[in-house]
C-alpha cells in the first residue's frame, strides 16, 4: 500500500463512518451505527499509530494527493504534511476520539439522537484530521471551518433546550470573530507569499521577514507581525483565549462526550496546533510572540480564578481547560513550541479522563451536575473515584503524573524565555499552579468525600457506571500516568518533533530529562505550590467546610466578580448580541431617516427645506424615490468620472 | 451578395429552434384544450428548451464565428451560457408547475413568454452588435414584465410589474443613450469595430467617458447592483414565487454575457474607466445587500438583498479584467443560478394553495417537519454563505482571488469582511430550521403525489453544489476553455 | 440665418417646450396631446437630418397609433383629474438642481470639441432622387434581417402579453356565439311536450 | 450650418426633461409612461443626428428598431397599467407602496 493511500485512508475512514452513521443511521439501526462509527475511528487510530511509527522511523511526507483546481498560478489541492508534529496530533486525536466513541455507547444509550450523534462525532474527527494533516492553508481552513461547524451542531445537539441553542450560537459567533482574523491572515499570506503551500511559505519567510506594510495613521507594520497576529486571532477563537473564551464554558450544554472531545483533544487544540505549525512565521515576529505570551498568561490566570467558585462539576473542568490552554499558549509565546505540544498531548489524556469521569458521575447522579448535591461518592463509585484522582493529580502537576512534566517544562521555559512579558507570565503561571491544584482537588473532595448531600431517591440508585464507561476511563488513566514519563525525553531533547517546529531557545544548563526533573522537583517552587493548593483544598472542603462560605461572604465583591466571570458575557451581550441584531435595522433606519432625511434635506435648509418629504426613506416602496436614487447614481458617476 | 449560406444560420440554431417551437407551443395551447392546464404544451416546452440546450452545445469549442452579417457571434462562452440558460429555464418551469397551477398562472402564455424570454437571453449572450444586444435586452425585459403582471388578481404583482417596468425602461433608456454616444464616437454599431475605434480615441475623451458611464449604469441596473438595485427587493417580493425564480436565476447568465460583450469586447481599451465604476458598485452592493438582508423578515426579500450582494461578488470577479477574473465571474454566475434554483425550488416545494411560505418564520422547525428538505436548504444556505466545501465557496474564492491578483486589496478585504457579516443571515435560516419549533399549525410537508419528482430534482440540484467540489478544477478548466477566445477580443 | 436653421431652432424650441409641458401639466389628456406635438416637432427635426422614412414613421406610428392608445387608456380609466393635484411643486427645487447639473454636464460633453463643425462637418445633402426609404429597406432586409425577425418576436410578445393581461372573460357577460347559432338543430330549440288537454284524459 | 452638437444638445435636454419627469411625477402613472417615450426619443434624436453627420445609415436602422421596441413597450406598459387599475382602482404613483423595506 502506498503511503499516500494510507494517509488518505485515515480521514476517509472517519468520513465514511460519519456518512454511514449520519445518513443511514435510521436504516441500519443503532448498533450498526455505533459499530460503523467506532470501526471507522478505530481504523483511523490504528493507521495513525502505523503512520506515527513510520514517521518516527524517519519517513516524512509532504506533497499533494489530489489537485482540485489551478487558478492564476495558485494550486488548490489536497495535500498532506506528515511529520512528527502532525503524527503526534493524529495519534492523540484518534485515540481520544475512539475512547469518546466507546464511552458514548453508555452515555447516550437512551438518547433519541443516538445515531445522529455518532455521525457528528465521526465527522468531527474527520474535520480535525484534515486540519492537522494538511500541508496548505486552504485545506487547513477547510478543516478549521469543518471543526467549527460540527461543534456548532454538537453543542446544540439537544436543540430542544433553550440554553443549548444559546450556547451554540455563542460558540458560533465568537468563533466567527476569530475566523475573521484567520481568513484575513490567510489572505495576507497569499498576498505576501503568493502561495498557500506551507513549505513554500516557510521557505520564503526568512527572506521576507523585513518587509513592512503601512498601516493606518501612517504606522509601519511588519508583514510577519500582521500575518501572525491575524492567524493568532483565529487561534484565540478556537483555543478559547481571553477575551474570546466565553463560548467554551457554555458549550458544556452539549452532551458530556462532546465536552471531552471538544475540550480535550480536538477543537480547542486546533489553535495551539496552528501556532506550533506556523512557528517558522511566529519566530520571526517578537511582537506577535509577546502578544501570544501575554494573552496566554492572562487566560491561565483569570480562568483559574473563575474555576475556584464554580459549582457545576463540568464547568469546573471547563474552566480548568481554559486555564490549561493558557499554559500552552504561554509556552508558544515563550517559543517553546514543542513544550506546548507536549502539554497538549498530556493534557488531552488527563482532561478527557476528567471529563469522562465527571460524565460518569453525572450518569450515576441522574444528570445532576451540581457538586453541592454530591459528596461521599468514593465508596459507591470506586473506579470513577480512582481514575478521577489520577486525572486530578496529573492536572495539578504532581510527579510522576503526566501533567507534572509538561507543566514544569512550561514553567521552566517561561522562566528562561527572553520574550518581552515573560516576567509577568512567569508569575502568572506560578500562581496558576496553586489555583490549579486547589480547584482540581476541590472537585475531588466535594464530589467524592465528605457527607452525602444528595436526596434519598438518587442515593438509592447510585452505583458504579457500566463497563463501556469505565473501560475508557481506565484506558485514559494509563497514559495520564505514563505519557509524561515516556514522552518527556524525546520532547525535550528535540528528537520528538525534529524540525517540524522551530526549536525555541532551549534553557541552558537545565536538566530536562525525566530523571532529572523528578530529582529536581522537591527543590522547586511549582511542586510545593501544588502541594499547598491540594492541602488548602483539603482544609476548605473536608476539614472546615464552613471556610469557603465565610470567605465568599467576606470578599463578596471578588466572589461576585468571579461568579460573573469578570462580566465578559454581559459585556458581549451588550456590545455584540444586541448590537448585531440592531445593526441592520439601525443602518437602515439611520441611513434613511437621519442621513437622507435629516442631513441631506434639512441640512441644505433654505432652498431644499420644502423638499423635506421628498426622500423619506430609501426603500420606501415609492417608485419615484427609486428612480431618483438611480438618477443620483447616474449623475454622481457622471460628475465623478467626467471631472476627475 | 447575401446568400443563405453566408448568413451562417447554424450560429443561431438554438434561437431559431426555441423561437419557432415557442410559436408551436402557442398554437398547441390554443387548439388543444384539456382538463389539466398545459397538459400538452408543458412537455413540449421542456422539449423545446432541451433541444435548445442540445443545439447550443452541439458545436462546442468550434472556432468562434461571426454570423448573420456580424450581428451574432457563436463562441465557446455563448454555447455554454446558452445551454445553461435553456436548462435553467427548464428547471424553473419544472419547479414552478405545481405552484403556478394552484394560482391559476399555469397558462400557455406563461410558458410562451418564458420561452421568448429565453430567446431574448440567448440573443444577448450571442450578441456581437449593439443592435442585437439592445433587442435581446428588451425582448427579455418585455417577457418579464408580462410574466410578473400575469398574476392579474394580485395587487402586489401588479405593483411589482409596474415598478419593474418604469425603472427598467428608465435604465434601458439610459443604456440606449450611452449606445447612441458610442455610435456617434465610433461610427459603428458592431462591437468589434467599436472596440477598435474606441481604443483609438484620446484618453480624455469626455463623450466616451459619458457613454461608458451610461452603459455601465444600464448594465448595473440589469444586474441589480447598488445604487441601481432598488427594483430588486420589490420585484422579488411582489411577483409570484415561480416568476421570482425565473427572474432571479436565469438572467444572471445573460447579464454576465452582456457585461463581457459590452465592456470587455467592446470597450476593452477603456478598462481603467469602467473598472473603477464596477469596483465602487461591487463594494456598495456587497455592503448594502448583506447589511439590509439582516433586517428582513420575508425570505424573498432576504434573497433579493442576497442577490444584490452576490451580484457585487460577480462584479468583483469581472472588473479585474483578466482571463482568470472573467472565468471566475462566469463560474460565479453559473453557480449562483444553480443555487438560486435550489433555494427557490425549496420555497416552492413548501407552498400550498393559499399558503405562500415566503416568511422566514415559515422555516421554523423545518427539520422536524421534513428533515430532508431542511438538509437540502442547509446545503444551499451554506453555498450562498460561501462555506466550504460547497460550490459557493469556490466561486467566492476564485472571484476574490481574481480581484486580489488585479491589485484591489482594499476591495477584497472589504468584501471578505462583509461576506462574513452576510453569513449571519444565511445561518439564521439554518438556525430557524434546526433549532426552533414549528409555527403552530404548520403542515408536515409530505412527498405526496407529484411532489415526489420535485423532491428528487431538488435533491439533485442541491447535492450538485456539494458533489461538484472534487471536480471544481475540471469545471474551472472547462469555463476557462469556453472563455479562451470569446467575442471580438 | 438660413431656412434650415430657422426650422431647426423653431422646432427644437417647440420640442423642448412641449416635452416640458408633457411632464408638468395636470391633465393627462393634455399631456398626451403635448406628447403628440413633441413627436411631431421631433419628426420635423429628423426631416432636417434627411431621415425622411423615420420622420414619417414617427408620425404614423406614434401619433397615429401609440398616442391613440394612450388616449384610449386615459379615457377608459376615467381618472379623477381633480384628485391629481400637481404634487411636485414641493419637490421641484431638488428636481431642478439635478436636472440642471445633468443638463450642464451633458451640454459640456457635447460641446467638448468632438462634435463641433470642425471635427464633424455637416455633410452635403443627398441628391433629389435619393430614396431614404429604399436605402433603409435594403439594410433592414439584408444586413439586419436577424434583428428584424427579433423585432417581430418582440411585437408578438407585446401582443401576447397585452392580450393576456387585459382580456377578461366575464362570466356574467352575455354574447352571441355565431358558430353555435349556425349549427343549431330543430330539436335543440323546440321541445314538444305532450300533455293532457283535460284532466283524466290520456295524452 | 447647424453643428452636430446642437442636435445633441436638443437630445440632452430631452433626456434631462424626461428623466426629471419620471422622478418628479407623484400622481399619474400615465405621465411616467409618456416620459419614458420621451427618453427613448432623446436617444433616437442622437442616433438620427449621428447617422446623418457620419453618413452612415445604420444609426437610422437602430432608430427603426427602437421605435418598434418603444411601441411594444408602450403596449405592455399600458396593459400593466390597466391590470393595476383593476386591482387597485387607482393609478396614483403614491399609492404604489405596498412593497417596501
Amino acid at each position: 500500500m502506498s503511503r499516500e493511500l494510507l494517509y488518505l485512508l485515515i480521514p476517509l475512514s472517519c468520513l465514511a463512518a460519519a456518512l454511514l452513521a449520519g445518513f443511514l443511521g435510521s436504516r441500519i439501526g443503532r448498533v450498526n451505527a455505533h459499530r460503523s462509527a467506532i470501526g471507522g475511528v478505530g481504523l483511523a487510530f490504528i493507521l495513525s499509530c502505523v503512520v506515527g511509527w513510520d514517521v518516527f522511523s524517519g519517513n516524512h511526507f509532504n506533497g499533494p494527493v489530489y489537485t482540485w483546481a489551478v487558478s492564476g498560478g495558485t494550486h488548490f489541492e489536497i495535500g498532506f504534511l506528515i511529520d512528527p508534529l502532525s503524527a503526534v496530533m493524529m495519534v492523540v486525536v484518534t485515540f481520544v476520539s475512539l475512547m469518546v466513541h466507546i464511552y458514548t455507547i453508555g452515555y447516550m444509550a437512551d438518547d433519541p439522537g443516538y445515531t445522529r450523534f455518532f455521525g457528528y462525532t465521526a465527522l468531527f474527527t474527520f474535520a480535525m484530521l484534515m486540519l492537522v494533516m494538511s500541508n496548505n492553508f486552504l485545506q487547513l481552513f477547510f478543516g478549521w471551518e469543518g471543526v467549527g461547524l460540527v461543534s456548532y451542531l454538537l453543542i446544540g445537539f439537544w436543540y430542544e433546550r433553550e440554553s443549548a441553542i444559546r450556547a451554540n450560537l455563542k460558540a458560533f459567533l465568537v468563533n466567527r470573530v476569530g475566523d475573521f482574523g484567520f481568513i484575513l491572515g490567510i489572505g495576507a499570506v497569499l498576498a505576501l507569499f503568493g502561495s498557500l503551500d506551507y513549505q513554500s511559505v516557510f521557505d520564503a519567510a526568512p527572506t521576507l521577514a523585513g518587509t513592512t506594510v503601512s498601516g493606518p495613521f501612517g504606522s509601519e507594520w511588519h508583514w510577519m507581525t500582521v500575518i501572525c497576529l491575524l492567524l493568532f486571532a483565529g487561534a484565540m477563537g478556537k483555543s478559547a483565549q481571553v477575551p474570546l473564551h466565553v463560548w467554551l464554558p457554555d458549550s458544556m450544554e452539549g452532551p458530556t462526550p462532546i465536552s471531552a472531545l471538544i475540550h480535550a483533544a480536538t477543537m480547542v487544540t486546533a489553535g495551539i496546533f496552528l501556532v506550533a505549525r506556523m512557528s517558522p512565521l511566529f519566530s520571526l515576529s517578537t511582537t506577535a510572540l509577546t502578544v501570544v505570551l501575554v494573552i496566554g498568561a492572562l487566560t491561565a490566570l483569570l480562568m483559574a480564578f473563575v474555576a475556584l467558585v464554580q459549582t457545576d462539576i463540568k464547568r469546573v473542568v471547563a474552566y480548568s481547560t481554559l486555564s490549561q490552554l493558557g499554559y500552552m499558549t504561554v509556552a508558544l509565546g515563550a517559543s517553546a513550541y514543542s513544550v506546548a505540544i507536549f502539554h497538549l498531548a498530556t493534557h488531552a489524556f488527563f482532561k478527557a479522563l476528567l471529563f469522562l469521569a465527571a460524565g460518569s458521575v453525572i450518569i450515576a447522579m441522574h444528570h445532576e451536575q451540581d457538586m453541592r448535591r454530591m459528596g461521599g461518592l468514593r465508596k459507591l463509585m470506586p473506579v470513577t473515584y480512582v481514575t478521577c484522582v489520577i486525572g486530578s493529580l496529573a492536572l495539578a502537576g504532581i510527579p510522576p503524573f503526566a501533567g507534572f512534566f509538561s507543566k514544569d517544562a512550561i514553567i521552566e521555559a517561561v522562566h528562561h524565555s527572553s520574550t518581552p512579558g515573560a516576567g509577568f507570565a512567569y508569575v502568572a503561571v506560578l500562581i496558576g499552579v496553586v489555583l490549579t491544584a486547589f480547584y482540581s482537588f476541590r472537585l475531588v473532595f466535594m464530589a467524592f468525600h465528605g457527607e452525602e448531600r444528595m436526596d434519598a431517591k438518587t442515593r438509592s440508585h447510585l452505583h458504579e457506571s457500566p463497563w463501556v464507561v469505565t473501560v475508557p476511563l481506565i484506558a485514559l488513566a494509563l497514559p495520564s500516568v505514563l505519557a509524561g514519563l515516556m514522552l518527556v525525553n524525546p520532547a525535550m531533547d528535540g528528537s520528538l518533533f525534529g524540525n517540524s517546529v522551530v526549536a525555541g531557545s532551549k534553557p541552558e544548563g537545565l536538566d530536562m530529562t525525566a530523571v532529572g526533573m523528578l530529582a529536581h522537583a522537591p527543590f522547586a517552587w511549582p511542586f510545593w505550590l501544588a502541594i499547598i493548593g491540594i492541602v488548602a483544598a483539603w482544609v476548605c472542603y473536608c476539614l472546615r467546610p464552613e471556610l469557603p462560605v465565610r470567605a465568599a461572604e467576606r470578599w463578596s465583591g471578588l466572589y461576585r466578580l468571579l461568579m460573573r466571570k469578570y462580566g465578559f458575557d454581559e459585556f458581549y451581550q451588550w456590545v455584540f448580541a444586541d448590537g448585531a441584531r440592531g445593526l441592520g435595522r439601525v443602518l437602515w433606519e439611520w441611513g434613511d431617516r437621519r442621513l437622507i432625511d435629516g442631513w441631506m434635506v434639512n441640512g441644505a435648509a433654505g432652498v431644499v427645506a420644502r423638499t423635506a418629504g421628498l426622500v423619506r426613506r430609501i426603500q420606501s416602496g415609492l417608485v419615484y424615490h427609486y428612480a431618483f436614487a438611480m438618477i443620483i447614481g447616474l449623475v454622481g458617476l457622471m460628475s465623478w468620472f467626467l471631472f476627475r | 451578395m447575401m446568400t443563405l449560406a453566408s448568413l451562417n444560420l447554424w450560429a443561431i440554431a438554438p434561437e431559431i429552434a426555441v423561437a419557432s417551437l415557442a410559436c408551436l407551443v402557442l398554437l398547441v395551447d390554443l387548439y388543444f384544450r384539456s382538463a389539466r392546464p398545459c397538459a400538452l404544451s408543458y412537455p413540449l416546452t421542456l422539449a423545446t428548451l432541451i433541444s435548445g440546450a442540445l443545439l447550443s452545445v452541439a458545436g462546442l469549442f468550434d472556432p468562434p464565428q461571426l454570423a448573420l452579417n456580424g450581428l451574432v457571434i457563436r463562441d465557446g462562452v455563448a454555447d455554454v451560457l446558452k445551454a445553461g440558460t435553456c436548462l435553467g429555464t427548464a428547471g424553473v418551469l419544472f419547479y414552478a408547475r405545481d405552484y403556478a397551477q394552484e394560482r391559476d398562472l399555469w397558462r400557455g402564455e406563461y410558458l410562451v413568454l418564458s420561452l421568448f424570454g429565453t430567446v431574448g437571453m440567448m440573443t444577448m449572450i450571442g450578441a456581437a452588435h449593439l443592435l442585437t444586444l439592445y433587442v435581446g435586452i428588451e425582448l427579455l425585459a418585455l417577457c418579464l414584465y408580462g410574466m410578473i403582471a400575469m398574476q392579474r388578481d394580485s395587487v402586489r404583482a401588479a405593483e411589482a410589474a409596474m415598478k419593474y417596468f418604469i425603472l427598467g425602461a428608465l435604465a434601458s433608456g439610459v443604456l440606449l443613450y450611452g449606445m447612441s454616444l458610442l455610435y456617434g464616437l465610433t461610427g459603428s454599431l458592431s462591437l468589434e469595430l467599436v472596440s477598435d475605434a474606441s481604443a483609438a480615441l484620446a484618453s480624455d475623451s469626455l463623450p466616451l467617458i459619458l457613454a461608458i458611464v451610461m452603459i455601465v449604469v444600464g448594465l448595473l441596473f440589469k444586474l441589480g447592483a447598488v445604487p441601481f438595485h432598488m427594483w430588486v427587493p420589490d420585484v422579488y417580493d411582489g411577483s409570484a414565487t415561480s416568476t421570482t425564480l425565473y427572474i432571479s436565476a436565469v438572467p444572471k447568465l445573460a447579464a454576465f454575457a452582456i457585461l463581457l460583450r459590452l465592456l470587455s469586447s467592446g470597450l476593452g481599451g477603456w478598462i481603467e474607466v469602467w473598472q473603477d465604476m464596477l469596483a465602487i458598485a461591487a463594494v456598495l452592493s456587497i455592503a448594502l445587500g448583506n447589511v439590509v438582508a439582516i433586517a428582513q423578515t420575508s425570505i424573498k426579500r432576504m434573497l433579493a438583498y442576497s442577490t444584490i450582494a452576490n451580484m457585487g461578488f460577480l462584479l468583483l470577479g469581472f472588473f479585474s479584467g483578466t482571463a482568470a477574473g472573467y472565468s471566475a465571474a462566469m463560474l460565479y454566475s453559473v453557480v449562483y443560478m444553480v443555487t438560486t434554483l435550489a433555494v427557490f425550488g425549496i420555497i416552492l416545494a413548501l407552498t400550498r394553495s393559499g399558503f405562500e411560505s415566503d416568511a422566514l418564520d415559515d422555516f421554523r422547525g423545518l427539520n422536524q417537519r421534513n428533515p430532508w428538505l431542511a438538509l437540502l436548504m442547509l446545503i444551499v444556505m451554506f453555498s450562498l454563505a460561501g462555506i466550504p466545501p460547497t460550490a459557493g465557496f469556490f466561486a467566492k474564492l476564485l472571484v476574490l482571488q481574481a480581484a486580489l491578483d488585479a491589485g484591489f486589496v482594499e476591495v477584497v478585504v472589504a468584501a471578505v469582511v462583509l461576506a462574513v457579516i452576510g453569513a449571519f443571515y444565511y445561518l439564521r435560516v439554518v438556525k430557524l430550521m434546526y433549532f426552533d419549533d414549528p409555527e403552530p399549525g404548520a403542515l408536515k410537508v409530505s412527498a405526496h403525489g407529484y411532489r415526489r419528482g420535485m423532491i428528487w430534482a431538488l435533491s439533485g440540484n442541491a447535492v450538485l453544489l456539494l458533489v461538484i467540489t472534487p471536480w471544481i478544477g475540471q469545471v474551472m478548466d472547462f469555463v476557462s476553455a469556453s472563455l479562451a477566445n470569446f467575442g471580438a477580443s | 440665418m438660413t431656412f434650415l436653421e430657422i426650422v431647426f431652432y423653431v422646432f427644437s424650441a417647440v420640442l423642448i417646450a412641449s416635452s416640458l409641458l408633457v411632464v408638468t401639466v395636470r391633465n393627462p389628456v393634455r399631456a398626451a396631446l403635448f406628447l403628440v406635438l413633441a413627436f411631431f416637432s421631433a419628426a420635423c427635426l429628423w426631416l432636417t437630418l434627411e431621415a425622411e422614412f423615420l420622420a414619417i414613421t414617427l408620425v404614423l406610428v406614434y401619433v397615429g397609433a401609440v398616442m391613440v392608445l394612450f388616449l384610449f387608456v386615459i379615457m377608459m380609466l376615467d381618472i379623477d383629474i381633480a384628485q391629481m393635484r400637481a404634487g411636485f411643486a414641493n419637490y421641484l427645487p431638488l428636481g431642478l438642481i439635478v436636472a440642471l447639473v445633468m443638463v450642464g454636464e451633458l451640454t459640456l460633453v457635447m460641446l467638448s470639441g468632438e462634435f463641433g463643425d470642425a471635427e464633424l462637418p455637416r455633410p452635403v445633402g443627398q441628391p433629389a432622387d435619393y430614396s431614404n426609404t429604399e436605402a433603409l429597406g435594403r439594410l433592414v432586409y439584408t444586413d439586419y434581417v436577424f434583428a428584424f425577425e427579433l423585432a417581430a418576436v418582440i411585437l408578438l410578445v407585446a401582443i401576447i402579453a397585452a392580450i393576456s393581461l387585459t382580456l377578461r372573460r366575464r362570466p356574467e357577460t352575455r354574447y352571441q356565439a355565431p358558430e353555435e347559432q349556425v349549427k343549431v338543430r330543430k330539436e335543440d330549440r323546440i321541445r314538444i311536450v305532450r300533455m293532457p288537454s283535460r284532466p283524466g284524459e290520456d295524452p | 450650418m447647424i453643428p452636430l452638437s446642437h442636435y445633441l444638445i436638443v437630445g440632452a435636454l430631452l433626456f434631462a426633461v424626461s428623466v426629471v419627469g419620471i422622478f418628479l411625477n407623484r400622481k399619474n402613472l400615465v405621465i411616467i409612461l409618456m416620459a419614458i417615450e420621451l427618453l427613448l426619443l432623446a436617444a433616437n434624436m442622437n442616433f438620427v443626428a449621428f447617422s446623418h453627420y457620419l453618413q452612415d445609415l445604420s444609426g437610422q436602422v437602430f432608430v427603426f428598431f427602437v421605435l418598434t421596441v418603444a411601441a411594444a413597450e408602450a403596449a405592455i406598459g399600458l396593459a400593466i397599467l390597466i391590470v393595476l387599475f383593476r386591482t387597485r382602482r387607482s393609478i396614483n404613483v403614491q399609492d404604489l407602496d405596498r412593497l417596501r423595506g
